[in-house]
């Protein structure tokens, strides 16, 4: 089973000419993910590692039944692809762009919340499933498939845990890395309400980090219906309040957002709450 | 990216929001001639971006040209929160007879912007969202709708604003949100805008905060930069795309994400406590290659607080040997004798380990997790490594 | 129970201090409408014909728990007006204003697809349950409480049958105008479906004229779906192609919208359409 | 509204469409130095508000300044379908490669704007529809959203343009659709786009129509009305906010409500036949004053053909009263021979036609209902009342 993306996952890649978009999609080949397709503007007609290239994301469904996209686009140029991919109704989408204005992304969210699809991202590693689908920049060597759900704010720091679940001996069903900006497409609740609900998932892990409000909203969910334990880490305990720490999403709003804060929020849920990523999986047992 | 008060009145200005008509000084005679031009009484400001500086002392009355000068002559130099100050904005004073708060930010929980309104104006929003929260009235904006005047005549009618404002009111928050959008900012705040005694609304003070991200498409905003304002680190840092902030820990660290760099950091507190602790936050971002990584290290080295260095590299997109090819070229050029732990995990980690342990450097040692990496920095800061 | 209006309406008056607003106002309450209060920027505070105003729509949904809005506000400021109802999410929406830029009622129209609201009009004449509620500008006189429901583009026209209803003894459960303009709130078969499923519908009348599709789309719906008899009159078989006849929505595109096209598909369905609005009665019978 | 076509073109080229660099002469000297100025092959095309002035003739190349101010001298003047040519445009010949149509308007049925392209420009697109409507292609515009690039590149690729046009297409659709919502229009539409021998794309003939709704808020385009190509009657009609188009009838209609006055039409021709019939659509539309109503019915007996008048009033916002005053004040300033079979039902019907019978005017028929008025009107027509 898994959760959002598996062996059915028709992927398409927005940006597949470029420099990182090319990079990541040999990769994902590789993995085993189902490519279909690419689009550039302009370069319609053309291949790429065995791919074909589509001018618009609308005659590269058409032609290929895609269910899924991930883009690849410069930050400039991200609004409209996300909004082209909207447009062609992709139940997935999953965005790697780093940078994207938020003025931007504010109008892509109202877009989103009216249209049939789902957004994972943007400024996040993508979505792994293992040894069925990679969609995204996750290392694929690090994962191996278990029961596990991950989910995460964040990318390395990811890696970081799936890497030591792995180590462990700890499988995963699916691992997710939802973002840091601002304004993202998925939550937490929105995952943890999906591995609350697959069957393959037995045990969650969930890493936050300091800056917004989305782990006191996901303790609360936690608190009311998950019923599958959860661990966590949440990254910043050492961050001086109100400095900016890389991510927009970092920044201590008002006294709100701090790691004490929410990491007292997840233990009241009952979420075990690591200080070191790698004595997670030791949480889990 | 933090504007200067004087800055965002420029700004507000521009999109037709009534501001006092003074004009910036980074000399005490500059300051005496806006002064005897302007007439009557005026504040002298201290233009720094920090928050605070009326009880610093940043902020004065002066009833003359020649009380300006002397004013001027003693805030500008003056030190506020670390800072510097090095313009002053001299404004006319203003016959205030109430104060407003009004604010356009983006809410990250509903996904959209938020204006705010609140009669507590002239106080810290913060302080009234803390103490009075129902003193702050609320208003979402859709982005593609924008502000509507019935969501400001809610604002005005919420604060109890007498009616004869309304208009004015109304024009001024539309001018405030079109300002807030055409800008990309993600904050643009009046406190206070007054209504003077002749009955008039006026932005006093102003604060806008421009998205880094879309400073690409803001030439006119991303030169306001206040470079002058910064620490050299902090600008290398900029130019070279590196996220860093300065500490005052003593383990330099360099990691890639900002999520593994807090981490990294909660690592070095957690096993190396209050007194050891990070020197910095330090991200060189995904796909790094070797320059980038040595100037992040020469920024590192360059405190002087610095006692280890950590590298935290976890393999995705940023290649291990990309990495390790990076400290060696940095440490060629900027010899050092702090100890390092390096940890390398991921994307090409076997061979960055290769290149590390054949290039043999004494003061540089492995650690396999990060927890190892951890202890070994802490140990190494302490002199025990 | 008739459909969207009855005595369960509170009616909030938008624009009740204008000309147009408080004139109809009074004849609204001298039918027995429930007007609840009345928004009028400026005037909040006011009292009017004995009902409250409020500044905005807010506030007056917050004192009266109005369900239902009427604009009478100038075109200029109509869409405001409109977006503000929305905003407040009353449920029921009725828009008589005349000539509202139509590049503002295709926002509207956008903004209102994924609200909590339904809007009937602009440019219309709004509606009428019989002794229970009026909500617009038909002359109450004219309606009596029955079994038929009326659905019209048009204004005078539809006093016109339903007078003539009257006449023969045939009352009406609801009169609505749903109005003639290129962008309507609610159209045709929304309303047809309605009558479809309210019980107190027996028979329905439906009242069309020259240009766009609606009658089509209205001919379409009813083969499929209606098992209550249907009659009908489409306006301006007279009219030569191409002419403008005031309303935007009377010009005849393209070949498509002629009055003959309409009874055609009208009469295929089962509809008995009139040569003469007089003679609806005699077709229902 | 509907603009010419060189206002349509100077718009566009506001919004920056690459148009020819022609300009209008009203008279035939004009032309010439036009001619001469611009050089080489130009055309002259008749400014009319009406299709197929091309097989009128009114579309004609000139090789000289001395044949264009001759084409000129033919073509001003000439009449088209009724009008009568003013104005003629002179541009220069463009050197055609291939020809698209491209347009943008409302999509009732959709709620929302349409633009749509077809490689086969230059004719008529209602033909291109109805013989061969795959060679359309559309994109739905969100009007929140605006038109997307890839929806741009959508057409161009529906289209088949070859690609290296695809990115001037794409600034000039979205300059079109900018034109187009700017300009409140209802209709903008470029036949042909061509492309010249040159690899330029260049819109060679354009086409506006504004919303008569939004002409309050776009004055520029209101103050571009062609009033000389209109009847007196309509610029009358217009000032005193009356709907008139004239027909080729016999009976004058004077009702209130678009809906109602096509119903009374329609019932003057069911009872009277083609040879009867409407001569009017006149929609006095709601509230109705009596000055008004005055105007109406001087506009109607002002066209020789009209033989009877038949006044069908339903009461509603409209009142039957004021339309009786209007209706005895018009009479007492054109008094007319001409029978008159009045109607009136609704709000203040007892009282008007009482008005009515008061007033005792010998050509002037009562009746009930509206089937009664329109035989007794046909009657009236044919001498028989």
């Amino acid at each position: 089973m898994a959760i959002l993306v598996d062996k059915n996952t028709r992927l398409l890649v927005q940006g597949i000419t470029g420099r990182e978009g090319s990079f990541h999609s040999e990769q994902m080949i590789a993995y085993g993910t189902n490519i279909v397709g690419g689009v550039t503007p302009g370069k319609g007609g053309e291949w790429i590692l065995g791919k074909p290239v589509f001018d618009t994301v609308k005659s590269a469904v058409e032609a290929t039944e895609a269910n899924a996209t991930i883009i690849y686009v410069n930050a400039a140029f991200a609004a409209d692809a996300l909004f082209e991919a909207i447009d062609a109704e992709i139940p997935l989408i999953v965005c790697i762009t780093e940078g994207i204005p938020v003025q931007d992304m504010m109008k892509v969210y109202a877009y989103l919340q009216h249209s049939k699809s789902r957004l994972i991202g943007p400024n996040c590693p993508g979505l792994l499933t293992p040894n069925q689908a990679k969609v995204g920049i996750m290392p694929g060597y690090i994962a191996k498939p278990g029961n596990v759900g991950v989910v995460s704010k964040s990318g390395t720091l990811t890696y970081e845990v799936v890497y030591a679940l792995t180590q462990a001996g700890l499988g995963q069903s699916t691992c997710i890395g939802i973002g840091g900006d601002p304004i993202i497409g998925t939550s937490f609740v929105d995952v943890l309400q999906m591995f609350e609900e697959d069957p393959e998932t037995e045990k969650v892990v969930l890493i936050g980090e300091i800056g917004g409000r989305a782990e006191i909203e996901a303790a609360e969910y936690i608190r009311k219906h998950m019923t599958k334990p959860v661990a966590g880490f949440i990254a910043g305990r050492s961050a001086p309040e109100g400095t900016r720490m890389g991510h927009a999403g970092a920044i201590v709003e008002g006294g709100e957002g701090t790691a004490a804060e929410k990491i007292e929020a997840l233990r009241a849920a009952g979420v075990r709450i690591a200080d070191n990523p790698e004595q997670i999986p030791d949480l889990l047992r | 990216m933090n504007l200067h008060e004087y800055q965002s009145k420029m700004r507000f200005a521009k999109f037709g929001i009534p501001v006092p008509m003074g004009r910036v000084a980074t000399t005490p005679q500059e300051a005496y001639e806006i002064a005897r031009e302007l007439g009557g009484t005026v504040v002298v400001k201290a233009q720094v971006l920090v928050g605070g500086r009326g009880k610093a002392g940043g902020v004065k009355l002066a009833h003359s040209p020649e009380e300006a000068e002397q004013i001027a002559n003693q805030i500008l130099g003056m030190e506020i929160k670390g800072l510097i100050v090095r313009r002053v904005l001299i404004d006319p004073a203003a016959n205030i007879a109430g104060e407003i708060y009004l604010g356009v930010t983006n809410d990250r929980a509903a996904g959209k912007p938020v204006i705010m309104a609140s009669s507590e104006g002239g106080v810290e929003i913060e302080q009234v969202a803390r103490e009075k929260p129902e003193a702050i009235v609320r208003e979402h904006i859709d982005p593609f709708l924008g502000l509507r005047d019935y969501q400001a005549r809610n604002l005005a009618s919420g604060i109890n604003l007498p009616r004869e404002h309304w208009k004015a009111f109304s024009r001024i928050a539309t001018a405030l949100y079109n300002c807030y959008t055409a800008s990309d900012a993600t904050l643009a705040e009046i406190n206070p805008l007054v209504i003077t005694a002749e009955g008039q609304l006026i932005a006093l003070d102003g604060k806008m905060v421009i998205d880094d991200n879309a400073l690409f498409r803001q030439p006119e905003l991303a030169e306001m930069r206040d470079v002058e304002a910064e620490a050299k680190e902090t600008i290398q840092a900029r130019a070279a795309g590196l996220s860093y902030v300065k500490l005052d820990g003593q383990i330099g660290c360099m990691v890639n994400g900002a999520g593994l760099a807090m981490t990294t950091m909660d690592m070095t507190k957690l096993y190396g406590g209050d007194d050891v602790g990070p020197a910095n936050f330090l991200d060189i971002g995904g796909g790094a290659q070797a320059d980038k990584v040595a100037t992040a290290l020469r920024i590192i080295l360059s405190d002087p607080n610095v006692k280890s260095v950590l590298f935290n590299i976890f393999g995705g997109i940023t290649r291990c040997d990309e990495v390790a090819r990076g400290i060696l070229q940095a440490l060629s050029e900027v010899p050092t004798t702090v100890p390092m732990v390096i940890r390398l995990n991921g994307t090409n980690a076997k061979e960055g380990r290769e290149i590390i342990e054949n290039a043999r450097i004494p003061n540089l040692h492995s650690a396999e997790t990060l927890t190892e990496a951890a202890q070994k920095a802490v140990a190494a800061a302490k002199g025990a490594l």
